[in-house]
């Protein structure tokens, strides 16, 4: 029997159809299909100046739309060949590590739901509010930022930001221990996650999956250690890195990249220099290419871009993460039973805004 | 004075009232008409269809008792639970006394919405299904006793006992839910609500063994099926004592059976929408909503007869009122661990029922046999 | 099938989460208040930089378009309108049904006219009630409360038409940031000013004998505009181009040697061409729309 | 007429519609709700008899065992053949 899971339904976070063929209760096949969403931003993008980019990007991912402008303009800065201000790359990468947490924070709820965990659920969504207020005093806006700059950020970071910032990260880490108890010193959370959805390492290199599910299999990589982007050479961390490959070892990895996140927004905060946070950003763009990649929370974002001299790109394209990774889901699906998919698809972190486009 | 001397006087008193009436009209007609009057009245004041009469209105009390019990319910529900999330539950709707009327408030929301039948569903059964379980779910309330004298009784000679195996004809019916369940997520016609009929039959029948068993051993210990005297019988000391595990397979059985968090599976509204009732809307829905609580309300009060000790207490307060105190405090319980544990899955679930929950049952029992032939009880 | 795995040690079952989710409601219960914002009652506290409904000051905004050219969206655009102390003038409408409040506007006003507010409540019956003219925008007291994220540099500003090219601002800048540049077939030369060198030390405005350097606020612009090009062969001398000018940075200036000479032997007027003061451009685009002749070139404006 | 013949003869009734249902009803899952209907009326029938006990145990045995009965009517039946059947 095959079983329409979506476009409504509350698995899938999003507009996304997964098509599963069970037997009883047990998954036999898996199609993916999504399209549902698609806005064509890659070609918006092409009939609009460079600066006009930027809150398109923001719509890329309603998860974390803060990395995906970034991501936009440290791809035009290298097709420009702008220098940002070192205070403007700190800002950055506090802001980019803020978000990372919002995510993951969002990711964890909308995770206990799926398990049914609603105290989870409510519990994260409020902790996610911290680092939104926060974002929100840096960029003036909760969801949509348009903060980066092509050649910096848009605005000075408020006063009292490094206090408040601080703070959330202690109080998150708290938080984080309350969580880890509510989740794993749960039977049954970990008889839902331990086993589930098994990807094998070189399965999942194969698949082109990255990010989190990528280091949940035990393969260290991480794009801010293996191509230091912005100021991330001079700051001290871990990637987070699980060896099992189940749903449990994606928790983990995310569960511990939020205490990384944690200590380089600390470092970031205290390295932070005085100083210029934006330069003039040139109007035209020159002929040639501009390519950027950052480890976005859901796995490697890519852009690149085409300039042919005027003020508007002449292409531009989007790798996202997510549809790479989904394509690797029947992989992970077959064999588990029907109430196993929202645990395996929630603990991808779909993000449909980025995977269609 | 039990509840149905209490309703036999009153019946008595307004059939009495109504025949003067009647009597006193009959005078005005011609003889062959005031003897069909006398006829008509003596039918009406005798004995037993004065008991019937009794009987319906003790029906009318125990339900609306019942049902204000489920409205505290949902409330008491939506109140810790949110309170446990970090906000405040039902605030503005009945400000004055904590957002109390906020459950009328869903349920007038739901009466006037229009109740939609799906165009492929079968009519019969898509109707029966609501039908089955709200009316099975209050015949099993019926017999469970309140009070000392507080229950549905139907002759004044059982003042003592109720009901002869009242405490079996509440499994009984209890335990017909997940037949109703399977039919409504049948005739919806939808591949989710019949996996989740189907759930809700794998998992009702696979509780209703571990369930029954723990039961038998309150029934060994008191010597009786009837919650009279299993009551009665822990006057010196509850049953849930000697019968600790027992009590907590009782429980967790019990939200199975219920239906709620960690165990329901047959709604699991992330996987399947909304399970069984995915089709059903406005009041349909709002009748299976009720019941659950209902179902929650019956449970919390099975556990208190059966292993908390009824209404025994400190006399200061009434017997009703210690019974509802222990029954709220078994349902506080189960939603505590309703709202801070994730959903089981369907082959584990079963797992539990049958390879933890059967053996403890039986462990329960054994003990039970023990301590019965030792001759503590 | 799944590999059966052992499951690694949660501890106490359920007893963990139980103990954590009965921690939270003893804490609201000590905190008193939930976490929620009971919304319509308490209002939210939004910090400064909250970007919601626009606020237009009137008497710092040229009119010069810039925030209508740099929509994304496309939501503003330029209303001609008859103010009694400003008289004829053109200001920007926003259309907050399309709006995506990405700030683009505010950054590139070079005047700081336009402004977010922390106003955010523009929920209405029709989407035409959304459409906010400039008049229903218009609160000529906000920009001077808030503090301007941006730098407010004094600098000296030229006015050509008084400007004599006497040299004078050139010899006393101390850091040697006036050049005078001369003007292609006016036969004068007036003084360039490098913004980026300048300290706004004011010894240029004192100096200056005609009052024709002034130290005014500019704001710093993070947006490079696109800078007209001009082409004296097309030029006809009409004056569009200045008159279009928002920023009073293009004057018409006689070109010596041009006159006509009429039939009774007088020479008429001499033919003008424009005179681009650039740093005072702020690249709306205004003059390459006016000028009918292409004279003008302005690569990336739409006509 | 008492009470108990009139209840009496409204469970026969009951019951025997039921039982011919059982027989006469094209889809499984009525002919089992019939079953089951018909079970519960027999089960009154015990309880006018007073051997509640053999009442209630036909509730709880017979009627939990007609929800296997339809697991096994939908696992094995299709509805497909049914609705052939009856054009």
């Amino acid at each position: 029997m095959w079983i329409n899971m979506g476009p409504q339904h509350p698995m899938t976070h999003g507009l996304w159809n997964l098509r599963v063929k069970v037997d009883g209760e047990t998954i036999v096949d898996a199609q993916p299909e999504v399209g549902y969403l698609h806005r064509g931003i890659e070609k918006i993008c092409e009939g609009r100046t460079y600066t006009q980019i930027i809150p398109i990007t923001d719509r890329l991912c309603y998860g974390s739309s803060l990395t995906w402008s970034h991501l936009y303009c440290l791809t035009a800065e290298d097709l420009m060949g702008v220098e940002v201000p070192e205070r403007a790359e700190y800002i950055r990468v506090a802001a980019i590590e803020m978000q990372r947490i919002a995510s993951h924070l969002m990711w964890l709820a909308a995770y206990a739901t799926d398990l049914g965990l609603m105290l989870g659920f409510l519990h994260a969504m409020r902790d996610r509010e911290v680092f939104i207020d926060l974002l929100q005093a840096l960029s003036g806006s909760r969801l949509t930022y348009n903060y980066p700059r092509i050649g910096g950020v848009a605005h000075d970071i408020p006063p009292n930001f490094e206090r408040d910032s601080l703070r959330a990260c202690a109080y998150i880490e708290n938080r984080l221990r309350e969580y880890e108890d509510l989740y794993e010193g749960s039977r049954v959370f970990m008889m839902r996650n331990v086993g589930v959805g098994l990807l094998k390492k070189e399965d999942a290199i194969n698949l082109g999956v990255t990010g989190p599910p990528l280091r949940a299999c035990g393969v260290n990589y991480d794009l801010r250690k293996e191509m230091p982007y912005s100021v991330y050479p001079e700051i001290d961390f871990q990637p987070a890195v699980h060896p099992a490959g189940d749903c449990y070892a994606r928790y983990r990895v995310r569960m511990d990249e939020m205490y990384e996140s944690c200590k380089i927004i600390r470092q970031a905060i205290q390295k932070m220099p005085k100083g210029k946070w934006r330069v003039v950003a040139p109007r035209n763009a020159p002929v040639g290419t501009g390519m950027g990649r950052v480890e976005d929370p859901r796995g490697e974002g890519m852009m690149y871009i085409v300039g042919d001299g005027t003020d508007k790109p002449y292409r531009m394209k989007v790798r996202s993460p997510i549809f790479v990774t989904v394509s690797a889901a029947p992989r992970m699906l077959i064999g588990y039973k029907v109430a196993d998919v929202v645990a395996i698809m929630g603990g991808l972190d779909m993000c449909i805004g980025e995977t269609d486009r | 004075m039990n509840l149905f001397d209490f309703c036999y006087g009153i019946i008595h008193w307004l059939v009495d009232l109504i025949n003067n009436i009647w009597y006193w009209l009959g005078d005005f007609l011609p003889w062959w008409f005031g003897d069909f009057f006398t006829a008509v009245g003596d039918f009406a004041a005798s004995h037993g269809h004065i008991a019937v009469m009794a009987i319906l209105l003790e029906v009318i009390i125990i339900i609306a008792i019942a049902l204000i019990n489920v409205l505290n319910f949902i409330w008491l529900d939506r109140k810790f639970m949110g309170r446990m999330f970090d906000f405040y539950g039902p605030y503005y709707v009945g400000y004055k006394i904590g957002g109390w009327l906020q459950n009328l408030a869903d349920g007038i929301k739901l009466f006037v919405k229009e109740i939609i039948t799906p165009a492929k569903a079968d009519k019969v059964g898509f109707l029966l299904g609501p039908v089955i379980y709200v009316g099975s779910s209050f015949l099993a309330l019926a017999t469970i006793p309140l009070g000392r004298q507080f229950y549905v009784g139907t002759n004044t000679d059982l003042a003592s006992t109720g009901v002869g195996a009242s405490a079996l004809i509440a499994f009984a019916f209890f335990a017909i839910a997940p037949f109703s369940i399977l039919i409504a997520g049948w005739s919806s016609n939808n591949k989710y609500t019949l996996i989740g009929g189907m759930r809700s039959a794998a998992q009702m029948m696979s509780y209703e063994i571990p369930m029954l068993l723990t039961v038998a051993s309150v029934f060994l210990l008191a010597g009786s099926f009837g919650f009279m005297d299993i009551v009665a019988a822990q006057h010196d000391i509850w049953f849930g004592i000697p019968l600790f595990i027992g009590l907590v397979t009782f429980i967790v059985c019990l939200a199975a059976e219920v239906e709620i968090q960690p165990f329901d599976l047959p709604e699991a509204e992330a996987e399947l929408v909304e399970g069984w009732t995915t089709e059903y809307c406005g009041m349909r829905f709002g009748l299976f909503m009720m019941t659950g609580y209902l179902r929650g309300y019956i449970g919390g009060a099975l556990a208190t007869a059966l292993f908390l000790g009824g209404w025994h207490g400190p006399a200061f307060l009434p017997d009703p009122i210690w019974f509802l105190i222990k029954a709220y405090t078994v349902f506080v319980l189960i939603e505590w661990a309703r709202w801070s544990l994730p959903r089981v899955r369907v082959d584990q679930i079963l797992d539990i029922g049958w390879k933890r929950l059967l053996p403890l049952a039986i462990l329960n029992l054994m003990i039970a046999v023990a301590v019965k032939s030792m001759g503590w009880f | 099938m799944a590999d059966k795995k052992r499951l690694p040690k949660s501890e106490g079952l359920i007893i963990r989460p139980m103990l954590r989710s009965g921690t939270q409601f003893v804490r609201s219960f000590i905190k008193g208040k939930p976490n929620t914002i009971l919304y319509p009652y308490h209002i939210l506290d939004l910090p400064p930089t909250y970007r919601g409904k626009h606020t237009l000051d009137f008497k710092r905004c040229i009119g010069c378009g810039n925030c209508v050219q740099i929509c994304p969206n496309d939501c503003m655009w330029m209303e001609k309108l008859e103010d009694p102390e400003l008289g004829k003038i053109e200001r920007p409408g926003v259309d907050m049904g399309r709006c995506l409040f990405c700030g683009f506007c505010v950054e590139v006003c070079p005047t700081a006219a336009l402004h977010h507010t922390v106003e955010f409540e523009l929920a209405d019956y029709q989407r035409e009630d959304l459409r906010y003219g400039p008049r229903e925008l218009r609160d000529d007291t906000y920009a001077d409360g808030i503090v301007e994220e941006r730098q407010k540099r004094r600098l000296p500003v030229l006015d050509m038409s008084k400007c004599t090219s006497c040299e004078k601002c050139t010899g006393e800048c101390p850091e040697t940031c006036i050049v005078m540049m001369p003007i292609e077939k006016v036969g004068r030369s007036r003084p360039e000013i490098d913004l980026a060198k300048c300290t706004g030390c004011e010894k240029c405005a004192i100096v200056c004998p005609e009052k024709a350097l002034e130290m005014k606020d500019v704001y710093e612009l993070y947006f490079e505009m696109p800078e007209p090009k001009f082409l004296l062969s097309n030029c006809t001398g009409c004056g569009a181009c200045s008159r279009a000018c928002p920023a009073d940075a293009i004057y018409m200036m006689e070109m010596p040697g041009t006159e006509k000479v009429l039939k009774d032997g007088k020479k008429g007027k001499p033919k003008k061409r424009a005179v681009f003061i650039l740093e005072k451009c702020v690249g709306c685009g205004k003059c390459f729309r006016a000028c009918k002749f292409a004279a003008i070139e302005m690569p990336g404006v739409k006509k | 007429m008492t009470w108990e013949l009139f209840v009496f003869l409204f469970l026969a009734a009951s019951g025997l519609i039921s039982a011919l249902l059982v027989v006469r009803a094209r889809e499984i899952v009525h002919s089992v709700i019939a079953l089951a209907t018909c079970f519960i009326a027999v089960a009154c029938m015990f309880v006018m008899l007073s051997a509640e006990f053999v009442a209630i145990v036909q509730i709880l045995v017979y009627v939990g065992a007609v929800v296997v009965v339809i697991l096994f009517g939908i696992m094995l039946t299709r509805r497909g053949i049914m609705e052939s059947e009856k054009r």
